[in-house]
């Protein structure tokens, strides 16, 4: 019987992978910050179930959270679209 | 308060840290700046020279004894991080120190940004980190400070031109840190220890059987950090950029930075992969490379700091070149030559300085005339472009000779055509420079009369001077130093 | 080659450096494939592979102002040659 | 092979994933953003590798079956629930390194940003192939 929490594990990386593709191809930058966010936040729960709850808490405050949030500021100085 | 054990070697850390601290609090109030500046100054040069010799142990855990009824491989493991201070650290620190003030004093004049000064000391705080560090992941954190710090440097001169210059060193930096870390990460899978000293005797046991692919994978990854550290081929693009775009002053700190990390960081990863066959013969190809290509980029450039700038990326391919020879001869020769050779360059970045101060300009075609508006600076200058390019009584000759002689002695007598010829170009394109700057005639701004009382700092010219003397003391009685050099070669145990 | 150097000369280039440097190159080429056949490969060949070597780079004289155009400051060829060094590095070191 | 068993190797296979994505970001893509942002996903998955490599004693310091004995010596007997909690604990040491080297690369992003939004500024542009194109000033 597989254990739950590599259930959810699986599915983090799942999301951390395609999160981090799809933000990529995405011509609105405003969308790739917040598929970034994403990213950070399912590699902070694969943290958690890597047994390093210190550093997934970290992660989704600095990788999550701040950094997405420095990254929306720049697109809201710049330009939005990619050109 | 036990003051035997009180200037332990990770004071030398923690106190520039401190001051570049307390300095970003208090910018903008500048007499404050100014004297907090001055005081960290004078206590960062007194430092090195009280510090007692020997090997820190962070938190007071010196090694473990072998557990009982486990399979632990060492006989003593070092739990904690440790440093290790001997007489080599102390000669680095001290030039990085003397070289950090300089830059800190010869822009001391009128308003002083507390930034600055704090960028600068925390230049100095990591390098000496790399510098003493026995850790592996504690090089990793002063390594990416250092490439924060040295962008942070040149963000400060304010232009659009060093901006770009800024942006492309951090992608490369943070690119090339996260290739170091994963390197550790490799040798911390696979051993379980950050250790050097520790995973030099676990890789030296388990060399005998043979080397791993993991163990090759972490190499050439930790290669690369070197790479982009100490300004090797593919980047020596953008380490000259860097030397050139931040102020002269900067410059010539940056370089000995460069110099220092490049030895310090060579004798760890040396310490860990001297069992792969082909890791000398990369080294030596890589060097080779950078001093061919610095030196013939240093004849085609029409900018006097990109000129040093490429230079001094051509002397630390020079540095590399003993270093990747490998017997003990080259090596004590090679090390001798960084301490040289951040010395020199620095007496030319100086000049550089004061040029920028009197014409507003680097750009060769805009400038001549200067030799009889410039004081004795020419002559200095002259003397510098000597020191650089080997000539018989400075220090450099010394070590060049040494280098060249190791080279003839390990069995590469090509090599020693290649570097006669480098030398031969540097003077080549540094006289060029020379020439352009000091003895070239008909420029518009000389006949404007506003020459004559443009004043320059006289503390450059002082360190200049000052500069010129460690030169020619070290050039007249080699052997005081190299002595301590050839002991510490020795002392690394695996050439 | 008199003539590629001539129209440099007429573009205002500075001459006496480009020169030196080309100089510098033609032994690093030559010298460079005598160490590299020297050390895997017996003495003789070495020396013939050096001549030919050198043949080839007087023919593509002048080397200088083709190796100053690669070290240009555009991030898009310090990002090739950062792609290039990472692959070369794993593969010369002998793993993969 | 099942899914229990394949759960580190699949993590490392992320991590050289997003690894790989973001070298291709910084070398192809031509916004400067999102070069930033592979260089924010490199960071992320070398992490990844250390947090991954600390998961479920990898980390052959000693090997298993002396651990074992180890944890049961004489040493030990007081502390009756310390064997089975020493089997599942992850090894704690690239927690602590991987904290560092977050905080260091989030500093290194900031700055980053913050010179994008300069060069924006006066280029009008987030491409790098209108920013870094060479021209004499």
């Amino acid at each position: 019987m597989i254990p739950g929490f590599m259930i959810m594990g699986y599915i983090f990386m799942f999301t951390a992978l395609f999160g981090s593709i799809l933000a990529l191809i995405q011509r609105d930058l405003m969308k790739s910050v917040i598929l970034i966010g994403l990213e950070g936040l399912a590699v902070a729960f694969l943290y958690q179930t890597l047994r390093a709850p210190d550093v997934g808490i970290t992660q989704a405050i600095l990788g999550a959270a701040l950094l997405p949030g420095i990254f929306a500021i720049t697109v809201y100085k710049t330009r939005r679209e990619e050109e | 308060m036990n003051y035997e054990n009180f200037f332990v070697p990770a004071l030398l850390v923690a106190f520039p840290l401190i001051s570049a601290i307390c300095l970003n609090f208090i910018h903008g109030k500048d007499r404050a700046v100014k004297g907090f500046a001055f005081l960290s100054i004078i206590v960062v040069l007194l430092l090195p020279w009280i510090t007692q010799y020997g090997v820190y142990w962070f938190g007071g855990h010196p090694t473990v004894e072998n557990l009982e009824g486990t399979n632990i491989m060492l006989s003593k493991l070092n739990l904690a991080i440790v440093y290790n201070f001997g007489i080599i650290q102390k000669i680095f620190i001290a030039l990085l120190a003397l070289l950090a003030s300089a830059a800190i004093l010869v822009h001391f004049t009128e308003r002083v940004s507390g930034v600055y000064t704090a960028m600068i000391m925390l230049g100095i705080a990591s390098a000496s980190a790399v510098i003493m560090a026995d850790d592996v992941f504690n090089i990793f954190v002063f390594l990416e400070i250092l490439t924060i710090s040295q962008a942070a440097l040149v963000i400060a001169v304010g232009s659009v031109r060093a901006y770009k210059t800024a942006i492309k060193y951090l992608i490369l930096g943070g690119v090339a840190g996260s290739s170091i870390l994963l390197g550790i990460a490799i040798l911390l899978g696979r051993y379980g220890m950050l250790n050097v000293s520790d995973l030099h005797k676990v890789i030296t046991v388990e060399s005998q059987v043979g080397i791993s692919h993991a163990l090759i994978v972490a190499c050439a990854l930790i290669f690369i950090g070197w790479l982009f550290e100490s300004g090797m081929v593919p980047f020596h693009i953008i380490k000259s950029d860097v030397y050139s775009k931040a102020r002269p002053s900067v410059g010539a700190f940056m370089q000995t930075q460069t110099k220092f990390v490049l030895v310090a960081l060579w004798v760890i990863i040396l310490r860990l992969f001297y069992g792969i066959s082909t890791f000398n013969a990369l080294i030596l190809g890589v060097s080779i490379l950078s001093m061919v290509f610095g030196v013939i980029m240093a004849l085609r450039q029409t900018e006097f700091t990109r000129l040093l700038a490429y230079v001094a990326v051509a002397q630390a391919g020079l540095v590399g070149v003993g270093l990747g020879i490998a017997t003990e001869a080259s090596v004590s020769a090679s090390v001798f030559h960084a301490i040289n050779d951040a010395l020199a360059m620095a007496i030319l970045f100086l000049s550089a300085s004061i040029i920028l101060q009197i014409t507003k300009t680097m750009d060769l075609h805009k400038m001549g005339g200067l030799l009889w508006k410039s004081g004795l600076v020419p002559l200095w200058s002259m003397l510098g472009i000597f020191a650089v390019s080997c000539m018989p009584p400075f220090n450099t000759y010394q070590s060049e000779f040494r280098i060249i002689s190791a080279a003839s002695q390990a069995g590469y007598p090509e090599l020693t055509v290649i570097i006669i010829l480098t030398s031969i170009a540097t003077f080549v394109a540094l006289i060029k420079g020379f020439y352009s700057i000091y003895l070239k005639e008909g420029q518009d701004y000389l006949s404007a009369k506003e020459m004559d009382r443009t004043p320059y700092s006289d503390r450059t010219e002082y360190v200049m001077l000052l500069l010129l003397a460690i030169c020619l003391a070290i050039g007249l009685f080699p052997q005081n130093i190299l002595q301590y050099i050839q002991q510490f070669v020795s002392s690394i145990g695996v050439i | 080659m008199y003539e590629k150097f001539f129209e440099k000369i007429k573009q205002g280039e500075d001459i006496a450096g480009a020169f030196t440097g080309d100089y510098q190159m033609i032994l690093l080429v030559s010298l460079g494939v005598l160490v590299l056949f020297r050390f895997f490969a017996s003495t003789r060949f070495a020396m013939a592979a050096a001549f030919i070597a050198l043949l080839v780079v007087l023919r593509a004289l002048p080397l200088v102002f083709k190796v100053s155009k690669e070290h240009s400051d555009t991030f898009d060829s310090m990002l090739f040659y950062f792609a290039l060094t990472i692959g070369l590095v794993i593969i010369l070191l002998g793993g993969i | 092979m099942s899914l229990e068993t394949l759960f580190q190797p699949m993590c490392f296979l992320t991590a050289a994933a997003l690894v790989v994505v973001g070298l291709y970001a910084v070398i192809f893509m031509d916004n400067l953003l999102k070069k930033i942002i592979g260089v924010t996903l490199i960071s992320d998955g070398v992490n990844l590798v250390l947090i991954t490599g600390g998961f479920n004693k990898i980390v052959a310091i000693i090997s298993p079956e002396m651990y074992e004995q180890g944890v049961k010596s004489t040493a030990f007997e007081t502390l009756t629930e310390f064997p089975e909690f020493a089997a599942q604990a992850a090894f704690p040491l690239p927690s602590a390194l991987v904290l560092t080297s977050i905080v260091i690369s989030v500093s290194i992003f900031a700055i980053m940003l913050a010179l994008a939004i300069r060069l924006y500024q006066h280029y009008n542009s987030m491409s790098c192939s209108v920013i870094f194109k060479e021209v004499d000033e």
